[in-house]
C-alpha cells in the first residue's frame, strides 16, 4: 500500500463541482497553499471545479490561498467561523455584492461539527451560541439545569490537509500550531488530500506521535518547502504567482 | 455432513480482504482470519484498545503487556503502526473508516440482524466493543458454524436472542456456505461441492434465495 | 473624569490571576493582560489554535508563522508548552478547564449578557472563539473602557446588541471601577480614588449596588 | 506550579466515600495499579473511601489492582463495557451475590461518553446499540434518514491514570497501548491522578509529542517501576502482596 501520488495536479484531479471541501489551517498556519494553488490551477484550465462549498476557519487574507480560490470565482458556500483577516478584501467584497453565501459558526461549534463528521456522532449539544443570534431556527434542550444548543456534525467530500511528515501509509505529524483544524478534518472528508514536507516510508514516524492515523488519509503529496502565507501577503503576492 | 474447520471458514474470508483494507476482527475466532491473508496483500488491523498495524504474536515469553489487542492477547508491531486513545479509535470504528469488521454470531438474521454478546439474562453480560463495529465499519461480516453444536441454525429468520446490532450484516461465511444478506433476505453465492442446495436450506433457518450463479465453496487444508 | 489608560486595566485584571492558572485572552486589548503578570506568579496561556504554554512575540523578523495565536500573532513557546488540534483546544474551553477568560465588550448587563462579536447587521459577521469561551472558562471576566468613544454606557441594563453569551460575564474590569455581577445585578468593588458613587452611577447604564466595602482602585502608571 | 506530589498516599488521600472514580486501562494494560492499591491501603486503614462508583473498561482480572478494589468491598458500583476477563472470579462472584451495582456500556460509547464530559458536551447520538436491550429506556432520533440512541456525558471527581512520561506541568505521554481511557479519563474528572514511571521538569516533553496536556492533569506521582496486572497474575498475586 502505498499512498503517495506524484504530483499536486494528480491530487486534486477528483475535485468536481459542487463538492463540500475543508480546507486546513488558521489563518495561514496549517494553510496548504500549494493544494489550493493546484486546485485553481485545474480552475483556470478546465472551468472546473466550481460552486464549491467551502470549510475553513478564516475566509483567506491578501490575494493568495483560500482568498484566491474565491476571488477565482470558485467558491459558492463558504462555511466559516471568523471571515476577518489583515486583508480580507477579497471575501469582504463579494460576500457584501452577494456573491458569496455565508454560514457563520462559533470556532469551537466548527471543530466539533467536524469531529463529529469523522467520528459517526450525527448531532451533539454544546452551551456555546446558546441565547444568540447563531442558535436561531436550532433545537434546544435541558440538561441538569442547563441549555444547549443541537449541533450537526460536518462532513466533506475532500479534505485539503498541510502535514509536516507523512509516511507513504499516510500516518502524519503537524508542524507547531499548524496543526490546528488539519487532523479533524482528514477524520471527517470522504478523500483527505495531504500536502507534507518530507514523505518517509512506513515504519518512518514513531507509532508513539502519529497525530492522525493513516486509515484517515487517502493521499499524500510532498511539498518540500511549502509557501506560508503570511509571507507572501507580507510580499504583496497574487496568486497566480511571479516567476 | 462434510463442513469447513474454523481455519478453513477464516482462510475463505480472509480472501475477500483486500490489500490496504483497515480491518477489525472480533475476540476469539475471527483472530484467525489474521493468519490467512493472501500473498501480496496486505491489511492493516485495528484493534479497540488504540492502535494500527499490529502483527501477529510475539514469541512467548518476548511478550510485552502494554502491546495487546482487545482480546488482551500480546501483539507485535508493523512498520506503520500507530498509537491513538480510545475515542479516537472508535472515531474510526463509528465514523465508517474500517473497511471490513469480521465478527462471531450466536445468530445471524436473513434482515442482518446480529445477536453474538449475550446468551440470556444468566450470568455477567459484556458486550465490548461488538455494538459500536457492527454500526461502523463500511463492510460487517459473520463467521461461524453453520449450526450450533446443538445441530440448531444459527442463520435464521429473526433472532431470538438479545441483538448487538439491527440490519447490520451483509455477509456470512459459514462451514457450509458464504451468504449474502441483501434486502432481508439470504441470499446463497457459494457452497461446498457436493452439497445439494436441499440440504443446506435444512440447516438454515429461514429461506436462502439464489438470485444468480452458486460457486462452489473450495477451501485448501490450512 | 479621570480614568485608568488601557494598560492600567490590563495590570488591574492581571493582579486576580493566581499562580499557575489556566487563561485564554481575548484578541486584541485582552492580550495585554498577559505582560502584568505580579512577580513570582506564572499563568499558561491558552490560545484557541491549538497551543498552551506560549510567551511573548518574537522580534521582528524571528516570526515562526505557525507558531501564532488566536490574533494570528507570532508568539513565543515556554518550557511546559503542548500543542494539540482544535477540537482537543475547545475541549479545554467548554469542558470548564480553563480558570479564566478575560474578553473585550461592547455591552456588558446586569444580568451576564455580554455582546462583543456584532455590532449589527451591516458588514461581515465575524465571531471566533467568543461563544465558546464565556460558556466554557471557570471565571468569565471583561476588561473595557467604562463608556463608549462617544460616552454612553457600556455597562447597561440590557444590551442591544447581538448577544455572544448569556448570562456569563462574573466581574468587569473597567477604566473606572472594579464590578462584579451577582445575582443579576452589578456590585461595585472597586472605584478609583476620588470618583463620587454618584458620578460613576451617572456614567453606568444600570443601578450599581454596594454591598459591602467599596475598595479604591489604586494602579500604578504602567 | 509544579503538580508532582510526594508519594501515591498523598496523591490518593482526598478521595471520598460516594466518589465517583474513574480509572484508566484496558485490562492491565495503563492501569494505574499503584494507586489503586495505594487506596486500598487507605481503606485497610481509615475504612474511607467506601460506596465508590467505578468507571473502567473491565472489571479486574485475579486478586490485584482493580479486581482487589472490588474484592475489599469499597465499590458500590461499576459502570465498564467488557466485566470478563482471564479470571473474573471476584467481580462475577460478587455480582451474581447482587453485592454490587454494575452499569453496562458498549465500549465505543463508554469512551465518547467519556470524553463529552471532558469536552463539555452534555449529550450527543450514536448509532452503537439502537435497537438493543442497552438503549431500553434512551431517547432516539433520526437524522438523515438514520436512528440514533442519546447519550449522556460521563463525568468523575477523580481519575486515577498511568503514564509513561509527565512532567512537572502535568503534561503526559503514555506507553505504546496503554494509552487506551487514560488520556480521556484526565479530562472529564475534577481532579486526574497520574502515576508517570518518570517525572521531568517542565520542557522535559517535546510539545508536539505531548499527548495529554497539563490542563487536564491535577497531581503527578513517580512510581519508576510499575507492576504490570498481566505478570501479577500470572504469579497468581493477590494483594496486599507479599514482601
Amino acid at each position: 500500500m502505498d499512498k503517495t501520488v506524484s504530483d499536486l495536479a494528480t491530487a486534486v484531479a477528483g475535485i468536481e463541482d459542487g463538492m463540500t471541501v475543508m480546507i486546513g489551517g488558521f489563518g495561514g498556519s496549517g494553510s496548504p497553499i500549494e493544494l489550493i494553488h493546484a486546485l485553481i490551477d485545474r480552475y483556470r484550465e478546465t472551468g472546473h471545479p466550481k460552486d464549491l462549498v467551502v470549510i475553513n476557519n478564516n475566509a483567506g487574507n491578501g490575494h493568495v490561498g483560500l482568498a484566491a480560490l474565491i476571488e477565482a470565482g470558485m467558491v459558492r458556500k463558504l462555511i466559516c467561523s471568523f471571515p476577518r483577516s489583515a486583508d480580507p478584501v477579497v471575501f469582504t467584497e463579494i460576500y457584501l455584492a452577494g456573491g458569496i453565501e455565508l454560514e457563520l459558526v462559533p470556532q469551537g461549534t466548527l471543530a466539533e461539527r467536524i469531529r463529529a463528521g469523522g467520528a459517526g456522532i450525527p448531532a451533539f449539544y454544546t452551551p456555546s451560541s446558546y441565547g444568540t443570534d447563531l442558535a436561531k431556527d436550532k433545537p434546544v434542550a435541558e440538561f441538569d439545569g442547563r441549555m444547549y444548543v443541537q449541533e450537526r456534525w460536518l462532513k466533506a467530500d475532500v479534505a485539503l490537509v498541510k502535514a509536516e511528515t507523512a509516511d507513504t501509509f499516510g500516518n502524519l505529524t503537524y508542524r507547531m500550531a499548524a496543526r490546528n483544524f488539519n487532523p479533524l478534518m482528514c477524520m471527517a472528508a470522504a478523500e483527505a488530500i495531504v500536502q507534507a514536507s518530507r514523505i518517509v516510508d512506513a515504519g518512518g514516524i514513531d507509532p508513539e506521535v502519529v497525530v492522525t492515523p493513516g486509515i484517515f488519509v487517502q493521499k499524500v503529496v510532498e511539498v518540500a518547502n511549502p509557501l506560508q502565507e503570511e509571507d507572501l501577503n507580507r510580499a504583496n503576492a497574487a496568486y497566480p504567482l511571479e516567476a | 455432513m462434510e463442513k469447513l474447520s474454523n481455519n478453513q471458514i477464516a482462510w475463505r474470508a480472509a480472501q475477500d480482504i483486500a490489500d490496504g483494507a483497515y480491518v477489525n476482527l472480533g475476540i476469539g475466532f475471527p483472530e484467525k482470519v489474521a493468519q490467512f491473508q493472501p500473498d501480496g496483500r496486505e491489511a492493516i488491523f485495528h484493534t479497540e484498545n488504540g492502535l494500527l498495524g499490529f502483527g501477529q504474536a510475539p514469541e512467548a515469553g518476548s511478550e510485552d503487556w502494554d502491546l495487546i489487542n482487545a482480546g488482551k492477547k500480546a501483539v507485535t508491531l508493523k512498520p506503520g503502526a500507530a498509537f491513538f486513545h480510545h475515542a479516537d479509535s472508535f472515531a474510526m470504528v463509528r465514523g465508517g473508516h474500517l473497511d471490513v469488521a469480521i465478527l462471531g454470531a450466536y445468530e445471524v438474521a436473513e434482515n442482518g440482524d446480529l445477536a453474538n454478546w449475550s446468551t440470556g439474562p444468566k450470568g455477567v453480560p459484556a458486550v465490548g466493543g461488538a455494538m459500536d463495529l457492527v454500526h461502523g465499519a463500511k463492510r460487517v461480516a459473520v463467521i461461524t458454524d453453520h449450526v450450533t453444536k446443538k445441530g440448531q441454525p444459527k442463520l435464521v429468520k429473526r433472532c431470538s436472542l438479545p441483538l448487538t446490532g439491527v440490519g447490520c450484516v451483509t455477509r456470512v461465511y459459514t462451514s457450509l456456505a458464504v451468504i449474502d444478506i441483501e434486502n432481508g433476505r439470504f441470499v446463497l453465492r457459494e457452497k461446498l461441492l457436493g452439497l445439494s442446495l436441499e440440504d443446506l436450506q435444512a440447516v438454515t433457518g429461514a429461506e436462502l434465495l439464489v438470485t444468480g450463479a452458486v460457486a462452489d465453496l473450495v477451501v485448501p487444508e490450512v
